[in-house]
This record gives structure tokens, C-alpha cells and sequence, in this order.
């Protein structure tokens, strides 16, 4: 076999598994909860191996399509028209190795977690079915070979996340959850749809590989795609669907909202660097900041574990469109392969917290779950030392490498990281004390006790990653800093990987460190042993306004009922009124009318007739005669 | 004034017509309507007994043609003036009238 | 004979034959226009199967295959004259998918079967036959065969108090529409003093381009625009839509919405591109400007609607848009793209007004406001439903999101405004509305007041299973559909240089 | 002669006139009698006209049998005057107006014709060759008329005959 029908059998394999097996799910599985379980388990371990062997075997190797449309395996062609086509083949270069890796790591780990987590649930077999069609699409866009086969793939992460968070549809928050991430994401993909469309007119193609050859023209191209990005990683503006998805089941929240799905716009971003002029990447770099410090003020008084952590989430992703945006993303893939390894630790602790406390998640109502959880307690503290850049943990060095790319592009960027760090420290530290510290200070909370097997096993695994995996030993930031995993870099000579400079990097590790340590402290000196939360004392309308998301859902639904709904309702009035009413009704009464007036006529009258007939004769006469 | 001609006959063939249309359309009683009607097929009489006085000689059929014409008219309008009294006396035998306002039932 | 004859010919047939049966043999009726539709589909199963590429347009048949000819009133240039390309080749199978649904759904009527029988299989005899009419005179006498027991189903079987007003309108407006076309195909015929459409479109295209003054074409464009834009629902000529398929029986309205509706587009493609290539370039800009009145202003209607039915009414007439803006694009991307669409959206619309008469049938009320959590009552039919809907709001992995992004690709380049306007539409609007619809009908708690629904049973789960089965298939292999449509590239190409060339 | 003509030819006009509107009788049977001098006149337009036979005619048919007939059935329905308004005014104003359209238009065609120049007076008036004419070419109509007589004399029995009472009901108008 060679390298080519290798990769080729190994990627379908990974990527047509996971459909496979919710399509099992689908047509009959679904009547035995076990089978059901572990055809989805079964396909993603399988996923996972290959990925495995996929990683080993090839991370070095430069970037390769399969099936090869020119070889003797023909490109599957899913369209073909004149000079339009579109190829089904895959895009193989290490970057999506790595994403199918982590994709398929967390995966496992989340598929296993949830056998526990979902046992007595009624929707288990759907659930599983939603998480394997999700992983065949997320696998999609990690290895599609063109823009449009990546839009579609896309469009299949967002619908499989749309039924997955309104897994449990019956109750209205999570299908209205759904339906806003789904809807928020659209207005994204309509960006993206148009840089894509305009990528097209501009370039003449939609290859990844062909793309990367001719690189960036235009930076109207380049910011649509972005919008696709601003949809799937919810940055700012689009950032208001993330924490509402928390109303799906938690292990989704790790894999979907946390890991992977979410980090498809900054991988696309980095597949896609290429694309982007410098001028796009100041604007993503900004917009990154925005987002990264919006959400970490809005993390701060939440009082929802599973919202704490979603805003962190919205908080890093921005960290590592920033990082884009700064040209470097080899920090961002950096960041955000470390961040799905401590993101899904601390999502699944979450998990096991709620499970254990029968879904009680207001972590003022928790408290004291040190000693009742010890095992998930350590694994949450690990995640969030991680989260909070705590020296020597993954978060640690890859924030770093966030900084200093910052440090180096933009100096401004550089201090709201620095700020950014030092709040994220503060609030995982709220959050650890707050929840697992102190009293219980509820009935669930008391009645606490460890999660099974399932569940820990996960958690202790993603701990060893969440510790380890910036440490030089795994070579993680030294592969990403090879320069021949970047499309399009050698030939169009674009800034990145961008050599670090010492003294950027001396001042990003100090002042990270610094940041991080001292939100660490003042989340200790605050948070310590109270009862309530000191916070809204201190900042009054401010943490009022970080408590309600600095109003952006109402911003929102107001824009909304004024401009979509409001047209909305004139066009159904205009429809109902002026075209069905003054238009067709109109105009059929108008003949109506005639008819009437016609009908005065008719009096029955014969001397009426007579007359009529005698005017009628003039008229005639009239006409002919003259 | 010039000689009396086929024109001044036309004339007050015209006329009498108009008369008899003027009575058809204003008069209410049906008997009265009726003999407006007379006047006016007369009137067409009178033009084709002038028309026939004065046409000149042709090949083509003989200037008594008109004559023979107002003949027939007086013999269909002897007919049609006894059918219509008949309904006339008909029609007043189930109304009692003859005032044609009072006759509406074809109206729509 | 042709197979051709037969596809259509079955279903007129058993409907004769039908006519002879005493109307006490209920189930006679039901299971004749299951069996007469099912011919008809195997029949263009296989027809679909052995259709081979001919893109020479310079052959005996003008590039059509199973062509068949007969005399029929000669001394009007009138023949009876069929034959497929692989434009029509695709809407005969959507049509024959479509009937053979249909007729399984038309259980629900239970009074009058002989007729309604007879009626739906006229209709499908009519609409199959016009699609491979190559006569235009015949093909619009086939396409008013189909047409008319619409108006009849309505008036007699439909639903609500407000059929009749519906039929009414609904007669109304598309004898108006027809009429219009009418008046445009006879006014082509004067000139051409022929009714067969390949010879016309040769003369057209080769020996005599200029038979036929710029304005002249442009009236008759218009006049076949219009009136075939008004029986498509083109915008502000819909209002008939969501009324008419909002009282139509089940099976009526899957095909109407479903078939009968894209008869007007297909006769655009047909006989307005190639013969009247001037008309078109007069006409086109602003058939582009109107399928926004589709896509926006009907979707955005569609997101008031509290009725199902009228949800998926203006849905329709929002999807006919992309089949507009294809067309008034007048590249080969983009008319491929409204046959794309023609075809997936006959077959969602089917699938569609098929589960909303299920629900219909089993709750009697379509009111979003009265139903809801139906996803844990009838899953299958809500698992469906929550398909058709996604489907509708252009999710790939369905036929719909083929056409529609094959659309987007031929319009862009001429008009990037127009399509991201309607990109727009389609991504968000399109999705508030489906969402909003599966949010109330199928999420959320259920009603304690809510009627008594149940799922679908046993073997009727079959039209539904092929309808979304065609589909799937569709959109994951769009090139099943590409491929036919490639072989009449060259006549399309034609269609698309002669309007270059002006 | 031309005299002649201009005092019949006024006679005839004023009686005319007198059918339609009498100022001082609203009574149908001073409007039958002024008829029956209108149709006087006229013949005397007609022996004018060298038109003897109808002349002739004209009064046996009209003056003798259809005025008698009318004022047969005035008398037999026992008619007075007409009891209201006999003229509606707007209907009256309408219709004078548009016979005096008419009467302008037919007037103006006649003068305009110039029809009395190409014309030639003939004396061919005789009854002789009338008759001779009704008997040869004309023979066929002059049989179908008769034979109208006949039906119209079967009409007018079944029509002026008393309906049975079984039947009024069926022929009972509805009155809206």
C-alpha cells in the first residue's frame, strides 16, 4: 500500500465511521441503548486509532489531497458543471492531522464520559446518533480540500450542534438555545458564503492547495471568511449563542462548545492564513481582543458553573483569533490544542459535579465538594491552573506564545492579554473556591458523592494532557513552529511562523506569569470563605452589567424586533392588506362594482330599454356617419 | 323654395320617426307605445313609397319593388298590431295595467 | 412507442378505465392510482436508467432521446410530438416520484374517491406528459389538463371554510396566468406558423434569428413571463399560494406545489430562453429584481405565519426565487443550478405538504399555537418533519442546498448585490422561519389541551421514506442530477450564447 | 302640387305630434283618433305620390281595422287616462334629447345626400302593375304573409282567450 492509498483508506475511515454509525443509529440501532452506545464509541475509538496511526506516520509529510484528483484514483466529484467543479477529496497536511487528533482524542474521551453521564436519559440513542453525525462533520471540516466542501461540512457542525443542544427539546430554554445558535451561526455562514463566493470570482478556484498558491488579493475576501469564523468560534458580535448553549447536555458542552466546534473557526482561520491581508488581520486581531476581554468580564459574575466556563471559552477563542490576527498562528493552533485538552477537563468536571450534585449548577448553592469529590476536585484544579496560565502548565506556555506574538504585532493587544490573563485567573479562582471550598451551602451539595468510573477515567487522563501537553518534551509548539505545515507560506513568503524574539518572549513569560499569579491571589483574598459574592458591592453598576452579559441579548433582540421582525410584520401586513387585499381583492371588486352600476341598468323598465336603445342607435349612427 | 322632392319627403319621413320614437320613449301607457310604434313603421313607409316614386328606370327590378314593400309592411303590421294587443289585453287581464313602470319583473 | 407514451399514457388510461367502475368499489379507486403511479414511475426509473447523453444538437432529434412523432391537426402545425432531454428527463422523474406519493397520501379523502382517483390520475398524466411535450401546443394542453382538477380538488375536497374562496382565487389567477401564456405561445406561433418546438428553436438559433423584431420578442416575453410567473407564484403574483395549498387536499397540494408548479419554469427554460433571446435580455434584469420579492419579502412573510400550511405556502413561493434568480442569471451554472432547485424543491414540497396533511389528519388544526413537544408523540413523523425543515432552510446533505449554492455560483459574478441579498435570505431568513416552525411544532412542552396525534403507521411511512430518500440521494450525489442536466449542456450553452451575442 | 304636399305633409307631422303629446287629453283614445287622421294624411302623401293602391290601402287597413282594433281594446280594458305623472322628467329630457340627435343626424343625411338630384319622378303607381308584380315575382312572400295572418290570428285567440283556472297558477309572474 503506499503513502497515498494509505492516507486515503485511513481518512475515509475516519471520516465516513462516525456518519456510519449514526446512520445505524438512525435506521434501527436506536431500539438497544447499548448498541447504539457503542457503534458510536466503537467508530470513534476506531477514528481514533487511525488518526493516531495517520499522526505518526505522516506529521511531516507536506500537504496532500486524496483521493488525488490526477491519479489513478479519480476525484470523487460531487458537482461538476462546465468550468465549476467541486471535488470530494480530502486535504492531508499535519495541521489537520493535529485537529483530527484532537478532534478524535476528545471525542473518545467525551463518548465515554457520557455513557455515565446520559445513562438514564430517554433521548440516549439520538444522543449518541447527534454525537457521531457531529464528529463526521467536525472530521469534515478538518479535512476538506476546498472552500465549498468546507462551507458544507460547516453548515453540518452547526446543524449537528443545533440538535444536540436542544437535546432535551422539551424544555424550552435548551430548543430555544438551539434554535438562537443555529440562527446566530447562519448570519456568519452568510458571510462566509459571500467571501467564498467573492474568493471564487477573484481567484477561479476554490482548492485549499491551489488558493494557497496565489494567496491573498483582496481583504474584503478575506474579512467575509472571517465572518464564517466570527459565527462558528462566537466572537464578538456573534458571541451571544455560546452561553446559552450550555443548555445542552454537559459532555456536549466539552466536546462541541469547548474543544472542537467552536475551534473550527480559529483552525479555519489558520488553514486559511494565507487568505488575509494584513489589513484583515489587524481587524481579526482586534475583534479577537474585544471578544477575549468582554467575556472574561462577563465570566466574572456568573454564578453558573457550566457559564463561568462557557464564557472563559468565548474568552480564549478570542485569545486565539487574536492570536491570528497578530500573525501567529502557530500560537493560536498551539493554544487552542492545549485549551481542548484543559477546556474538556474542566467541561467534564463540571459534568461530574452536576451529576453528582443531581444537577444543581449555581455554584453558590455548591460548596464544599473538596472532600466530598476529591478525585474530580483535583482534576478541576488542574484544569483551571491550566485555564489560568499557572507557570509550567499547558495554558502556561501557550499563552505565552499568545503574548509574545501580541507583544511583537500589536503592543495595545498585548496589555488587554495581560489583563485578560489576570482575569481569567480571577475567575477560575472564584470558581474553584466558590464551588468546591468552604460549607455546602445547599441540599445537593451534601448529599454529594464521587462520579463512577466512566467519568473520572476521562478527567484523569485530560488532567495529565492539561499538565503536560506544553512541555517541550511532547514537541507540540516546536512542530507547529515548522514552517512546512503552513500552506501557502513558502510560496507567497507570508510572516508566519514568525521568529519570536527574545525580549518579546522574556516579556510575554513575565508578565504572564505576573498576571497570572496575582489573579490567582486577589481570587483567593476575595473569594475566600465568603458566602456571598463580595463583587457587586465593590463595582455596583459595572458587575450588574457583566452579571447580564452586558446587555448584548438585549441589544440584540431589540435590534431584531426592529429591523427582521418589523419588516417582517409590514410584509405581512402589505401582503395581507395591499397586494391579497387592494390588489386582488380590489381589483375583483372593482368588477363587482361595475356589475352593480351595470345592474342599475336592468331596471326592468321597458321605456328604460327603449331609450337605451335609441342612445344607443345615436351613438352608432354618430360613429359611422361622421 | 325649391321644387318638392324625394328629399322633402325623407323629411318628414324622418320626422314622423322621430315622433314615434319620442312617444315610445316617453310615454308610460303601453297602448299609446304602441301606436308611437305605428308612426314609426309609417314613416318608413312614406320613404319607401318616395323611394319608390323616385327611382329612375333600371335594369334591375321594377320601381314598384318598394311599393310591394309597404305592402307587405301594412300586412305584418296588421299581424303584429293583433298579436300585440292580445298580450297587451293579456297582460292587463293579471296586472290590471297597462302603465309599463308597473312592469318591471325583467328586471336583473 | 416510445416509453415516454406510456409514462404518461398509464395514468390516463387507468383513469378511463376507472371511470367504468361503479363507485361502491372504494378500495378499487385507492389502489388503481397507486398501481397506475407506480407504472408510471418504474417506467421513468427506467427510462432514467437507459437515457444516454445526445449533445448533438445537429441529429435528427435535436438532441432529444425516445422522440415520438405523430400527426395530430396538421392543418395547424400541431403534432403530437414527445421526447426527453436532460432537463425534462429529471422533472419526469421528480414528477412520477411525486404522483406515486402522492397517490399513497390520498387515503385521507374519504368521500368521493372515484372522482378524486380520476382527477389525480389526470393530473399526473397531464403534468408528466407536458414535461416531455415537445409540441408547444401540446404541451400546454397537458399542463391544463394537470391544472384544472386542481381547482376542482380544492373547491370539492379541500379543508377549511375558506375553500371556496380559495378555489376561486386559485382559479382565477392561474387561468389568468395560463391565458397570458396562451396569448404569448400563439403570438410565437404566427410568426414561426409551427408548433414544434425543436424546429422553431433551430430556426431561432441558425437559419432565421431575426424573424422576429426586438420588441416584438420583448411583448412576447413578457406576456410568457408574467403569465408563467404568475402560475409559479412569481412575487407580487402569489398571494394565490399559500391560500390555495392551504386548503387543498393532501395529495393536491404535493402536486401542485410539488409538480405542477414548476411546469412554468420549465416552460421559460423551454420555449422563452431559446426563442426569444432579445425578450430575454429586456426582461431578465427584471426578473431579478422580482425573485427578491420572492426570497425576502415571502420569507419574510412566511416568518409571520402562525399556520403551518401558510408557512410552507410562502416558504414555496420564497424557494421558487432561487429557480428565478437561475434563470434571470443566464449563465449555465446558474440554469442548471434552477433545474437543481425545480427538481429538490418539487420533492421537498411534496414531502412537506405530505406531513402537514398528516398532521392535519390527526390533530385537525395546522395552528403552530396549538400544537407543540410533537417530537416525543410522533417521532418518525417529527424526526421527518425536523428533516423537511432543515432541508428548507438549504442544509447540505439535501438536494435543496445543491441547487441552491449551484445558484449563488452562477449569479455572482453578474450580479453580486441580487445574490448576496438572496444569500441572505436564504441562510438567515430561511432558517428563522424553519426553526421557528420546528421550535413550536416539534420542541418544547407539550399542550395539556393539545389534540390526541399519532404517528404515521406501517407502510404509509413509505411515500414519505422515498420523497426524503430521493432527497438525500440527490444531495449527496448532486452529479446524478448534474450529469443528465450536463446532456443538454449544449442546448442550454446555445440558449446562454444567443443571449450573449445580443 | 307642391302645395299639396306642404299642408298634408304638415297635417301629418302635427297629428303625429298630437298621437305623442296632447296637451289637453291625456285620453289613449284621443291619441288613437289623431293616429287615424296622421293616417290619412299620409295616403293623401301617398296619392301624391302616385302610390294609389296604397293610398288605398293604407286607410282600409290602418284607419278601418287597426285603429278599430285599438280603440276595441281600449274600450274592452276600459282605459282612462293615465292617472299619474304621464311624463318622467329626466327620462323625458333624455330621451327628447336623443330623438332630437337623431331627428338632427337623419335630417342632416337626407339634405346632404343630395338624393333629389340623381332621382327621376316616375308615374309607375298603377294598381295594375302592382298586382301583376304580387302575383309573379312576388307571389312566394305574398303566400308566407298570408299564411303569417293565419298564425297570427291563432295567436291572438289563444293569447286574448280566457286561461282556464287550473292553469293561471302556472303562469303566475312572480312580483320579485
Amino acid at each position: 500500500m503506499t503513502d497515498h492509498e494509505l492516507k486515503l483508506t485511513l481518512a475515509m475511515v475516519v471520516l465516513f465511521l462516525p456518519l456510519l454509525a449514526a446512520v445505524g443509529i438512525g435506521l434501527g440501532a436506536r431500539r438497544w441503548r447499548g448498541l447504539s452506545a457503542g457503534l458510536s464509541l466503537g467508530a470513534t475509538v476506531i477514528a481514533f486509532v487511525c488518526s493516531l496511526i495517520l499522526f505518526i506516520k505522516f506529521h511531516g509529510a507536506p500537504a496532500d489531497i486524496v483521493p488525488a484528483t490526477d491519479a489513478a484514483f479519480h476525484g470523487i466529484q460531487w458537482l461538476q458543471l462546465g468550468d465549476f467543479s467541486v471535488d470530494f477529496a480530502a486535504l492531508i497536511d499535519p495541521l489537520s492531522l493535529l485537529m483530527m487528533l484532537i478532534v478524535t482524542t476528545v471525542g473518545t474521551l467525551v463518548q465515554i464520559f457520557s455513557l455515565a453521564y446520559m445513562r438514564t436519559d430517554a433521548g440516549y440513542s439520538r444522543y449518541f446518533a447527534g454525537l457521531s453525525l457531529f464528529l463526521f462533520s467536525m472530521l469534515g471540516i478538518v479535512l476538506a480540500s476546498n472552500l465549498l466542501l468546507l462551507f458544507i461540512f460547516w453548515e453540518l457542525v452547526g446543524v449537528s450542534s443545533y440538535l444536540l443542544i436542544s437535546h432535551w427539546f422539551e424544555k424550552p430554554a435548551a430548543a430555544d438555545a438551539g434554535k438562537k445558535a443555529f440562527i446566530t451561526n447562519r448570519i456568519g455562514d452568510f458571510g462566509f458564503l459571500l467571501g467564498i463566493l467573492l474568493v471564487w470570482q477573484l481567484h477561479g478556484t476554490l482548492d485549499i492547495i491551489e488558493l494557497s498558491n496565489i494567496g491573498a488579493v483582496t481583504t474584503a475576501a478575506g474579512l467575509l471568511i472571517f465572518c464564517g469564523a466570527v459565527g462558528k468560534s462566537a466572537q464578538f458580535p456573534l458571541h451571544v449563542w455560546l452561553p446559552d448553549a450550555m443548555e445542552g447536555p454537559t459532555p456536549v458542552s466539552a466536546l462541541i462548545h469547548a474543544a472542537t466546534m467552536v475551534a473550527a473557526g480559529v483552525y479555519m482561520l489558520c488553514k486559511l492564513f494565507f487568505l488575509f491581508t494584513p489589513d484583515a488581520l489587524v481587524i481579526i486581531s482586534w475583534i479577537g481582543g474585544i471578544t477575549a476581554l468582554l467575556a472574561a468580564l462577563m465570566a466574572i459574575q456568573q454564578n453558573d458553573i457550566k457559564r463561568i466556563l462557557a464564557y472563559s471559552t468565548l474568552s480564549q477563542l478570542g485569545y486565539m483569533v487574536m492570536a491570528v490576527g497578530c500573525a501567529g498562528p502557530a500560537a493560536s493552533m498551539f493554544h487552542l490544542t492545549t485549551h481542548a485538552a484543559f477546556k474538556a477537563l474542566l467541561f467534564l468536571g463540571a459534568g461530574a459535579v452536576i451529576y453528582s450534585c443531581h444537577h444543581e449548577q449555581d455554584i453558590w448553592k455548591l460548596g464544599g465538594l473538596r472532600k466530598k469529590l476529591p478525585l474530580t476536585y483535583r482534576a478541576f484544579v488542574t484544569g483551571a491552573l491550566a485555564l489560568a496560565g499557572f507557570p509550567l502548565m499547558s495554558g502556561f506556555f501557550s499563552k505565552d506564545a499568545i503574548l509574545a506574538q501580541a507583544f511583537m504585532a500589536n503592543q495595545p493587544l498585548f496589555y488587554l492579554g495581560v489583563a485578560v490573563a489576570l482575569l481569567t485567573a480571577f475567575y477560575m479562582m472564584r470558581c474553584v473556591l466558590v464551588a468546591f471550598h468552604g460549607e455546602p451551602r445547599g441540599e445537593a451539595a451534601r448529599d454529594a458523592h464521587e462520579a463512577p468510573g466512566e467519568m473520572t477515567g476521562p478527567l484523569i487522563f485530560l488532567s495529565i494532557l492539561s499538565i503536560g501537553l506544553g512541555w517541550h518534551f511532547f514537541g507540540l509548539n516546536d512542530f507547529l513552529l515548522n514552517k512546512n505545515i503552513w500552506l501557502g507560506t513558502t510560496i507567497t513568503g507570508a510572516v508566519i511562523p514568525n521568529e519570536i524574539t527574545h525580549t518579546a518572549h522574556l516579556a510575554a513569560m513575565i508578565s504572564g506569569t505576573i498576571a497570572s499569579l496575582a489573579g490567582l491571589a486577589l481570587g483567593w483574598v476575595a473569594y475566600r470563605g465568603v458566602k456571598q459574592d463580595p463583587l457587586p458591592g465593590m463595582l455596583g453598576a459595572l458587575a450588574r452589567g457583566m452579571r447580564d452579559k452586558f446587555y448584548f441579548d438585549e441589544l440584540y433582540a431589540w435590534l431584531n424586533r426592529w429591523t427582521q421582525e418589523r419588516l417582517a410584520r409590514y410584509a405581512d401586513c402589505f401582503d395581507r392588506w395591499i397586494i391579497a387585499g387592494l390588489g386582488v381583492r380590489g381589483s375583483s371588486g372593482a368588477v363587482d362594482l361595475t356589475g352593480c352600476l351595470l345592474r342599475l341598468v336592468q331596471s326592468g323598465n321597458l321605456q328604460t330599454y327603449a331609450l337605451l336603445l335609441a342612445l344607443g342607435l345615436l351613438v352608432m349612427l354618430t360613429f359611422f356617419l361622421f | 323654395m325649391t321644387d318638392v322632392g324625394l328629399e322633402h319627403y325623407l323629411v318628414v319621413s324622418a320626422a314622423l320617426f322621430c315622433l314615434g320614437l319620442l312617444g315610445v320613449v316617453i310615454r308610460r301607457n303601453l297602448i299609446v307605445m304602441y301606436m308611437s310604434l305605428e308612426l314609426m313603421l309609417n314613416a318608413a313607409n312614406l320613404a319607401l313609397v318616395s323611394f319608390s316614386h323616385h327611382q329612375p328606370p333600371s335594369p334591375h327590378g321594377s320601381p314598384l319593388d318598394g311599393q310591394i314593400m309597404v305592402f307587405f309592411i301594412i300586412t305584418v303590421a296588421a299581424a303584429e298590431v293583433a298579436v300585440g294587443l292580445a298580450l297587451i289585453v293579456a297582460l292587463y287581464r293579471k296586472r290590471q295595467t297597462t302603465d309599463v313602470a308597473d312592469l318591471t319583473s325583467m328586471k336583473l | 412507442m416510445s416509453p415516454l407514451t406510456y409514462i404518461f399514457g398509464w395514468p390516463i388510461l387507468m383513469a378511463l378505465v376507472l371511470m367504468a367502475v361503479p363507485r361502491e368499489n372504494r378500495s378499487v379507486f385507492r389502489w388503481g392510482a397507486i398501481l397506475a403511479t407506480l407504472g408510471s414511475l418504474v417506467l421513468a426509473l427506467f427510462v432514467f436508467a437507459k437515457f444516454e447523453p445526445i449533445n448533438d444538437l445537429t441529429s435528427i432529434n435535436h438532441g432529444y432521446a425516445f422522440v415520438q412523432t405523430a400527426e395530430w391537426i396538421p392543418s395547424l402545425g400541431i403534432s403530437f410530438h414527445v421526447g426527453v432531454d436532460g432537463v425534462s428527463m429529471l422533472l419526469v422523474l421528480m414528477a412520477a416520484l411525486v404522483a406515486f406519493a402522492a397517490a399513497c397520501c390520498a387515503g385521507g379523502i374519504k368521500a368521493r374517491e372515484k372522482e378524486f382517483s380520476i382527477l389525480l390520475l389526470l393530473m399526473t398524466g397531464g403534468i408528466l406528459g407536458a414535461f416531455m411535450a415537445l409540441d408547444i401546443f401540446l404541451m400546454y394542453f397537458l399542463h391544463e389538463l394537470a391544472l384544472i382538477p386542481t381547482f376542482i380538488m380544492i373547491g370539492v375536497w379541500g379543508r377549511g371554510e375558506n375553500r371556496e374562496f380559495a378555489a376561486y382565487k386559485t382559479t382565477l389567477y392561474l387561468s389568468l396566468g395560463a391565458l397570458l401564456a396562451l396569448v404569448g405561445l400563439i403570438m410565437i406561433y404566427l410568426h414561426y406558423e409551427t408548433f414544434n418546438l425543436p424546429e422553431i428553436i433551430h430556426r431561432v438559433q441558425s437559419t432565421q434569428p431575426d424573424l422576429m423584431t426586438t420588441g416584438q420578442q420583448g411583448l412576447i416575453f413578457a406576456l410568457l413571463m408574467f403569465g408563467l410567473g404568475i402560475l409559479v407564484g412569481l412575487w407580487p403574483f402569489h398571494t394565490w399560494a399559500p391560500l390555495a395549498y392551504g386548503a387543498a387536499p393532501t395529495a393536491t397540494a404535493m402536486m401542485h406545489a410539488g409538480v405542477i408548479k414548476k411546469f412554468g419554469l420549465f416552460m421559460i427554460i423551454r420555449v422563452a430562453l431559446p426563442i426569444l433571446p432579445d425578450g430575454a435580455q429586456q426582461w431578465l434584469p427584471v426578473l431579478a429584481w422580482l425573485c427578491l420579492g420572492n426570497l425576502l419579502y415571502c420569507g419574510l412573510v412566511a416568518m409571520r405565519q402562525r399556520d403551518l400550511n401558510g408557512l410552507i405556502g410562502n416558504s414555496s413561493v420564497a424557494h421558487m426565487g432561487f429557480v428565478f434568480l437561475g434563470i434571470a442569471s443566464m449563465t449555465l451554472i446558474g440554469l442548471t443550478g434552477a433545474v437543481m432547485v425545480m427538481v429538490a424543491h418539487g420533492l421537498l414540497a411534496a414531502l412537506a405538504f405530505a406531513l402537514s396533511g398528516h398532521l392535519h389528519q390527526q390533530a385537525r388544526t395546522l395552528d403552530m399555537d396549538k400544537l407543540g413537544g410533537l417530537l416525543t408523540v410522533m417521532p418518525f413523523w417529527g424526526t421527518l418533519l425536523l428533516m423537511a425543515l432543515l432541508a428548507g432552510c438549504g442544509l447540505p446533505g439535501f438536494a435543496n442546498f445543491a441547487g441552491e449554492i449551484t445558484v449563488f455560483f452562477g449569479a455572482w459574478k453578474t450580479m453580486p448585490l441580487i445574490t448576496g441579498i438572496a444569500a441572505w435570505a436564504a441562510l438567515v431568513i430561511g432558517a428563522v422561519y424553519m426553526l421557528r416552525a420546528a421550535r413550536q411544532l416539534l420542541h418544547g412542552p407539550r399542550a395539556d389541551d393539545a389534540p390526541h396525534t399519532e404517528d404515521i403507521p406501517g407502510w404509509h411511512k413509505l411515500p414519505f421514506i422515498i420523497l426524503l430518500g430521493a432527497l438525500l440521494l440527490f444531495g449527496f450525489a448532486p452529479k446524478l442530477l448534474t450529469n443528465k442536466i450536463e446532456t443538454a449542456r449544449e442546448s442550454l450553452e446555445h440558449v446562454v450564447e444567443m443571449y450573449k451575442r445580443k | 302640387m307642391d302645395f299639396l304636399f306642404y299642408i298634408f305633409s304638415a297635417l301629418t307631422l302635427l297629428c303625429g305630434a298630437l298621437v305623442v303629446f296632447n296637451p289637453f287629453s291625456r285620453n289613449p283614445v284621443t291619441s288613437a283618433m289623431f293616429l287615424v287622421l296622421t293616417i290619412i294624411c299620409m295616403s293623401g302623401l301617398f296619392v301624391l305620390l302616385k302610390a294609389f293602391f296604397l293610398a288605398a290601402v293604407q286607410i282600409l287597413v290602418y284607419a278601418g281595422a287597426v285603429i278599430v282594433l285599438f280603440l276595441f281594446v281600449i274600450m274592452l280594458l276600459n282605459i282612462k287616462e293615465e292617472e299619474r305623472q304621464r311624463f318622467r322628467k329626466f327620462g323625458t329630457f333624455l330621451g327628447a334629447a336623443a330623438v332630437a340627435g337623431l331627428a338632427w343626424i337623419l335630417v342632416t343625411t337626407v339634405t346632404s345626400s343630395r338624393a333629389g338630384e340623381r332621382s327621376l319622378a316616375n308615374n309607375a303607381g298603377e294598381t295594375k302593375p302592382l298586382g301583376e308584380l304580387l302575383f309573379t315575382n312576388y307571389v312566394l312572400p305574398f303566400e308566407i304573409v298570408s299564411l303569417l295572418l293565419l298564425v297570427a290570428m291563432v295567436g291572438c285567440i289563444l293569447l286574448s282567450k280566457t286561461p282556464d283556472t287550473e292553469d293561471t297558477n302556472d303562469i303566475e309572474e312572480e312580483t320579485e
